[in-house]
């Protein structure tokens, strides 16, 4: 159970570093444990993807980061612990979680979907107008990103594609404004195009925004295509760590290590 | 059977433990009513009554996942059928049930056809409509039932060469007929037609898929539970010896769904359980406050749902469960994402363990404390 | 009186008793939408606050000012039940929930009649005595204004949950609620906040059929029975619906009661029953009630 | 191991049912019943002694019926005054009260109770018609007495399968008979318009009504009826004014009595005379309605409502309301059914001191051999009397008018076995 991290003790480099920093994390449901303890560290404005083989413990990884799941160790985010907080909690630390299986609000309409987005900086006793007037620049900029829901902007979430629902619950979340934004298995259902299309957005916003994101995903190429570093897992720990394309390039190892290679899918 | 390790040994203790257990509830069963006072020997006539219908109730919605609030109507349906065949015709006894029982059948079927188009909550408000409309129908067929007055007729009486006493000899038929007909619910759900009703539960598009005929095992279960409830009717009437219209009000099928599912949906033995609920909480309601027992009795009810909220049969096992638990659990997501439908107990990354395929199964994002086996599902929104 | 007279006079009776029905449909539905639960309880919580509201005005308290006392009380008194009563059965089997609610309307039932008895109570009546009389056919200030009244709540739970932010926030919660949370809103609150609305929505209805029911414990039983046939008439999600489908109720009663002699007033029960079944047979969802709109 | 285990196990509990089979059965409390000596010997004295005696009642303390359970504070209340004053005949009255919630099989459980575990020396008290009905073929098959059913069903004093069991109030047809009578001399072409309750009650009243105006003037031209578990009955009044009839006859019970009086008074196109039930006449069904809306309505009753003040320094009237102010403060004394459980339990005193054997076969007999009993708070000129053949104890009930706040009682007393003969099915 090594550091995977470079351990470099620059105080400040150190907490840009650490922005988000996993020690020691277990986690599971009901009796089954399916993290067996994570060390890992994602700095500040990287993209971080997580691969591994079917239940290796990605998707619920994300899930003890936003609160959905319990789980015993520590998680910092920017210095704050994240662990033993209902996501509403991480939420309002600015963890923004796009679920698997996107969890966009079907009887509402696209725009309300990304307005409810916002309820954090909008609700009853938050910030007046300046904040209100920054909300609806953040939709016209979620719509510029991505122009179908502009054009969608006032059909029920229900009616919209996957790709098209997938882009909702991505905007959704950026409307948090997130300083952390956890990705779960965005291509899921996508076609090809559409899920290039999303990761191509995802990229944008990172530059742009400098917003962290950790991005769980089952093609490893499309991930590694925007990922500054990546982490494998398998049967809930790490078996290999590094930037994204040292571990394109072991690619080898992985399958050596996994049984099952990482990069067996097909991208595009 | 056990086909692969277990020894001649072990497999006889499989065999002895349930064959004893049976053997000493029958002993405790027929021993009883030598035992109890008259009034406490027809206190547990009762509770085999009401466990008859809830049983009953139980295929369709333990199993089958239809509720169900209009099976009050069913068991006077066949309490009438019993009590006119008496009063009427003069017939005798027994000759009743059959009639009862495949008459509420048949009705049990013309109700299962519409009841195919109705999901959930819409199909539970329309049979509880139909519950409130039999009462004033029963007394507008005056002719026939007697009307509001209802109709007394005859208890069955102990043939002379039982030598046993009025209650005693009712106990043992009603406890005959419990017996027929708790089995006979076991052996259905054993059958085809259970196992689909318990694959359409689960899972209806899925099972559809499967090539489960979803539209004849529903009306199926609709008309056997329907008779399961005329069953529990006609024996009503032989042990009361009376009916009438305002009997059998909506309440009682309220009664019945809250007895089954205090009792334990989809449990085999939670009939019985909640049956004697039914039958004995109100009285000790009445015990702890004669000014209101209802007040009593309602607490009660709450409390039961709150410590057992899969009912009282799958108390033991919650018990169990909570003892073994370990910290790391899920936060108590709200369990309404559609998705829960498709899978309720499927704990995505771990079930995903078993198989390398390729095929990532679609699971729900909130992971919810796993539904508890014999749950309905859920009437969810359409 | 013409014949035409006689029906109109009868539709107005219908009308009257569908407002009634339509203003508990209204507090059903509303559970329903937020919590995905029937609440068996909706009527009885209503025959209590109502009882709150007789008791402050027999104390001394002027009409109008026990009228937004007994509402507040309502209020409080509906979050509270779903923190102590509902919340604990949270993720149990929703038949547990229902039947949590059944026992809940048997202890509220008895509570009742342990504190007031079952002597029937003289309620305030707020609108004025006689009616409007058109042409012959009389319409009380009464029936008016429960027509009224149910028309305003709903016109004020559509502005709310189409128009603020909070109602969003509750239309979200109902959709789907982990996303929900994700989104950082409390749901366990909003949760809260629909069973006040709703238990508030039932005191309105209360005080308003008290003075034509008279109010006694089960003054509420009753209703409850045709404000579900209201509710799964106008599809268990739509306020409108409720509206609509409790009027429609009434007056199909009234009409096939009084005109339908083979039916009469004992079997009038039946013809809810009977259109229930039909319009869901063409539309398991209920006249307004929303067909699922979801696409994998 | 696990196989010897379960064994024993099993043989121990069959051994132990065994032997709690052998020797401590319940079932063997039968023995206890009791007979008497002497002049009454061979009757039953279960449940009474020189000392105690032990009487049960069946009502409905919960469910939809629960407004009738007071009546047991009531008779709780006159027993309690009585034991206080020394008991009847020496004899302290222990009443106990068990809960059917109005349910046919729960009054059949309660019953069986009673008389097995209990050993009540009678049930004093089934109410309603189901549950009594219920439990009257059991109840007679033990001998055990079933005296003053609270039910005014007919059905109870006519027939002689069940001896052990006898009604108190004017049953239903009785009562119609007075209206009758009362219309046949003041309105003799009158319309009536009939609103009643769809059970045994309302159809008794009904049909009784129509017989006793078979073949005179009067008329019923419009019927509608109602289900206990309706919200209201107003379009039932709206279909009965079409029928324009000049009475209207309101058989109700009292939520649904006070929406007809309001419904009719609200109504001003059609103002009928109102007659309203016993049942529904009490002052604390009117005054909802407000007294203004209901002068002129007329009912007939046949004990003194504690809500009305003519009664106020009446000396019953005043035991009765110091009685159930101490025994039972959380009662209303204004409360009819509080004060008719008072005039059933006197009237029980009076069959108990009537008792020429202190057994069960002495309450039957007593019970149907009453001549002109006068009981405090039944009305002045009605008394209850039974007979060979004659086993309704009270048919005897006085009109009134309601006027200003109060009921004016008119006319003399209606005796309707002198008017009608004896009530027959």
């Amino acid at each position: 159970m090594s550091e995977p991290t470079t351990g470099s003790t620059e105080a400040a480099a150190g907490a840009e570093r650490d922005f988000l920093k996993v020690s020691d994390l277990y986690a599971g449901y009901g009796q089954a444990r399916v993290l067996q303890g994570l060390d890992f560290s994602v700095a500040r404005g990287e993209v971080c993807a997580i691969l591994g083989p079917n239940g290796a413990g990605k998707t619920t990884t994300l899930r003890a980061l936003c609160g959905m799941v319990r789980g015993r160790g520590s998680v910092t985010l920017n210095g704050t612990e994240l662990l033993g907080r209902s996501p509403e909690q991480a939420a309002r630390l600015g963890v923004a979680h796009v679920p698997e299986g996107r969890g966009t609000f079907n009887d509402l309409t696209v725009e309300e979907n990304l307005r409810i987005g916002a309820h954090l900086r909008t609700g009853p006793r938050r910030r007046g107008r300046t904040e209100r007037a920054a909300v609806v620049a953040d939709l016209e900029r979620i719509y510029d990103y991505f122009p179908k829901l502009r054009q969608r902007s006032r059909q029920a979430a229900g009616s919209l594609s996957g790709g098209e629902q997938q882009m909702l619950a991505v905007g959704r979340a950026l409307m948090l404004r997130p300083s952390l934004l956890l990705l779960d298995e965005p291509s899921l259902g996508l076609a090809p195009l559409v899920t290039r299309e999303l990761f191509e957005i995802v990229r944008a916003v990172n530059e742009e925004e400098r917003t962290t994101v950790v991005v769980v995903e089952q093609n490893a190429q499309l991930a590694l295509d925007i990922a500054h570093r990546a982490h494998v897992l398998e049967a809930g720990r790490l078996v290999l760590s590094g930037p994204a394309g040292q571990i394109r390039e072991d690619g080898q190892v992985a399958e050596v290590y996994l049984g099952v290679s990482v990069l067996s899918r097909k991208a595009g | 059977m056990s086909t692969i390790t277990a020894s001649l040994g072990t497999d006889r203790v499989r065999w002895l433990r349930p064959t004893l257990t049976v053997l000493v509830a029958a002993a405790v069963a027929v021993g009883a009513p030598f035992y109890f006072a008259p009034f406490q020997v027809f206190q547990l006539t009762m509770v085999l009554v009401y466990a008859v219908a809830l049983s009953g109730l139980n295929l369709l919605t333990g199993f089958g996942g239809q509720i169900s609030l209009g099976h009050g109507a069913f068991f006077a349906a066949g309490a009438y059928t019993a009590a006119v065949m008496l009063d009427r015709y003069d017939t005798s006894h027994l000759a009743t049930l059959p009639a009862a029982a495949a008459g509420c059948f048949l009705l049990g079927l013309g109700f299962g056809v519409p009841a195919l188009r109705l999901r959930g909550l819409y199909l539970a408000l329309v049979t509880l409509s139909f519950a409130v409309f039999l009462p004033p129908l029963l007394k507008r067929l005056e002719p026939v039932t007697g009307g509001s007055m209802g109709l007394t007729v005859n208890k069955m009486q102990p043939p002379a060469w039982s030598g046993l006493a009025e209650d005693q000899w009712m106990y043992f038929v009603v406890l005959a007929v419990t017996a027929v007909a708790l089995l006979l619910a076991r052996n259905l759900l054993r059958s085809r037609v259970g196992r689909a009703l318990l694959a359409v539960r689960d899972n209806e598009s899925a099972a559809e898929v499967m090539g489960v005929r979803l539209s004849l095992h529903k009306t199926l279960a609709f008309a056997w539970s329907a008779m399961f409830a005329g069953v529990a009717g006609c024996l009503y009437t032989w042990v009361i010896g009376f009916v009438s219209p305002d009997s059998f009000s909506f309440v009682l099928s309220i009664t019945l769904l809250a007895g089954l599912v205090v009792g334990g949906l989809g449990s085999l033995y939670g009939p019985l359980l909640g049956a004697a609920f039914v039958m004995y909480v109100p009285s000790v309601s009445q015990d702890v406050s004669e000014a209101a027992p209802g007040v009593v009795f309602g607490l009660l009810i709450i409390t039961v749902m709150f410590v057992a909220p899969t009912g009282l049969a799958g108390l033991p096992g919650r018990v169990l469960g909570a003892v073994a638990r370990r910290p790391p659990r899920t936060t108590a997501a709200l369990d309404r994402m559609p998705e829960a439908e498709s899978a309720p107990d499927a704990e995505p990354e771990s079930q995903a363990l078993s198989g390398p395929s390729e095929t990532h199964t679609p699971a729900d994002p909130a992971v919810v404390d796993a539904e508890p086996v014999g749950a309905p599902p859920r009437t969810e929104k359409e | 009186m013409s014949a035409v007279t006689d029906l109109l006079q009868q539709v107005v009776e219908g009308l009257g008793s569908g407002a009634v029905y339509a203003s508990l449909a209204l507090a059903l539905v509303l559970i329903h939408r937020f919590t995905g639960i029937v609440n068996f309880a909706q009527g009885e919580l209503a025959m209590l606050s109502t009882y709150v509201a007789w008791q402050l005005v027999a104390s001394g308290m002027p009409y109008w000012l026990a009228l937004p006392a007994t509402l507040a009380v309502s209020f409080a008194g509906g979050m509270l039940l779903e923190r102590i009563v509902i919340r604990p059965v949270q993720g149990a089997p929703e038949l547990t929930v229902v039947i949590v609610t059944v026992g809940l309307f048997i202890f509220v039932n008895a509570l009742a009649g342990l504190i007031w008895s079952f002597t029937v109570k003289d309620f305030p009546q707020p609108f004025p005595d006689g009616g409007l009389d058109v042409s012959g056919v009389r319409m009380d200030w009464s029936t008016l204004g429960i027509i009224g009244v149910v028309a305003v709540v709903m016109g004020l739970l559509y502005l709310l949950f189409q128009h603020t932010s909070i109602g969003l926030v509750m239309r979200a919660v109902a959709c789907n609620p982990a996303s929900a949370r994700l989104s950082g809103i409390r749901v366990g609150w909003v949760l809260m906040l629909g069973w006040g609305l709703a238990a508030t929505v039932g005191a309105v209805s209360g005080v308003l059929v008290a003075p034509v029911l008279f109010l006694e414990p089960n003054m509420m039983g009753g209703v409850l029975i045709y404000a579900f046939a209201a509710a799964t008439l106008g599809g268990f999600d739509s306020p409108v619906g409720a509206v609509v489908g409790g009027l429609f109720v009434g007056v199909a009663e009234t009409l096939t009661g009084a005109y339908v002699d083979v039916i009469g007033a004992d079997l009038k029960v039946g013809v809810p029953l009977v259109i229930i079944l039909a319009v869901l047979l063409v539309r398991p969802q209920g006249l307004f009630g929303r067909a699922a709109v979801e696409r994998a | 191991m696990r196989k010897t285990t379960a064994l024993r196990a099993a043989a121990a509990a069959t051994a132990a049912l065994l032997t709690a089979t052998a020797c401590s059965s319940q079932r063997g409390q039968d023995a206890q019943d009791t007979t008497a000596g002497g002049a009454c010997k061979g009757q039953q004295t279960t449940g009474i002694t020189d000392k105690t005696i032990k009487l049960g009642g069946i009502y409905p303390l919960s469910g939809p019926a629960s407004a009738y359970g007071t009546i047991s504070k009531g008779v709780a209340a006159y027993f309690s005054h009585v034991n206080d004053k020394g008991g009847i005949d020496g004899r302290k009255v222990e009443f106990v009260v068990r809960d059917d919630g109005y349910q046919p099989p729960k009054a059949v459980e309660e019953a069986r109770r009673l008389v097995e575990q209990e050993k009540v020396f009678a049930v004093f008290q089934t109410l309603g018609t189901p549950s009594t009905a219920a439990v009257w073929d059991y109840l007679n098959k033990q001998k055990v007495p079933q005296p003053f059913v609270a039910t005014g069903a007919s059905a109870w004093g006519t027939g002689d399968q069940h001896p052990w069991t006898i009604g108190w109030q004017p049953n239903y047809v009785a009562e119609a008979r007075v209206y009758a009578k009362y219309l046949k001399d003041a309105r003799p072409k009158a319309k009536v318009a009939v609103l009643y309750q769809n059970d045994d009650f309302g159809k008794d009243l009904l049909g009784g009504f129509k017989k006793a105006v078979a073949g005179s003037g009067v008329k019923v031209v419009a019927e509608e009826s109602y289900e206990v578990t309706d919200p209201s009955v107003s379009a039932q009044m709206a279909s009965l004014a079409r029928s324009k009839a000049d009475v209207l006859l309101d058989v109700t019970t009292p939520k649904f009595g006070s929406q007809a009086l309001a419904a009719d008074a609200k109504n001003t196109k059609w103002n009928p005379l109102h007659i309203v039930n016993n049942v529904a006449s009490s002052a604390a069904v009117l005054k909802p309605v407000g007294f203004k809306n209901v002068q002129g309505v007329v009912s007939a009753t046949y004990f003194k409502d504690p809500a009305d003040p003519q009664w106020a320094a009446d000396p019953e009237m005043k035991a009765y309301k110091d009685a159930l102010h101490k025994y039972a403060p959380d009662a209303d004394p204004a409360n009819q059914f509080n004060a008719y459980g008072w005039a059933v339990a006197s009237s029980l005193h009076q069959a108990l001191d009537a008792m020429k054997c202190p057994t069960r076969e002495g309450l039957r007999d007593a019970v149907r051999s009453l001549k002109d009993v006068k009981v405090g708070m039944l009305l002045p000129g009605v008394t209850m009397s039974t007979g060979h053949g004659d086993a309704f104890p009270l048919e005897t009930m006085q009109l009134m008018r309601f006027k200003g706040e109060r009921w004016q009682l008119f006319g003399k007393p209606v005796d309707t076995r002198k008017e009608f003969g004896p009530a027959a099915k």
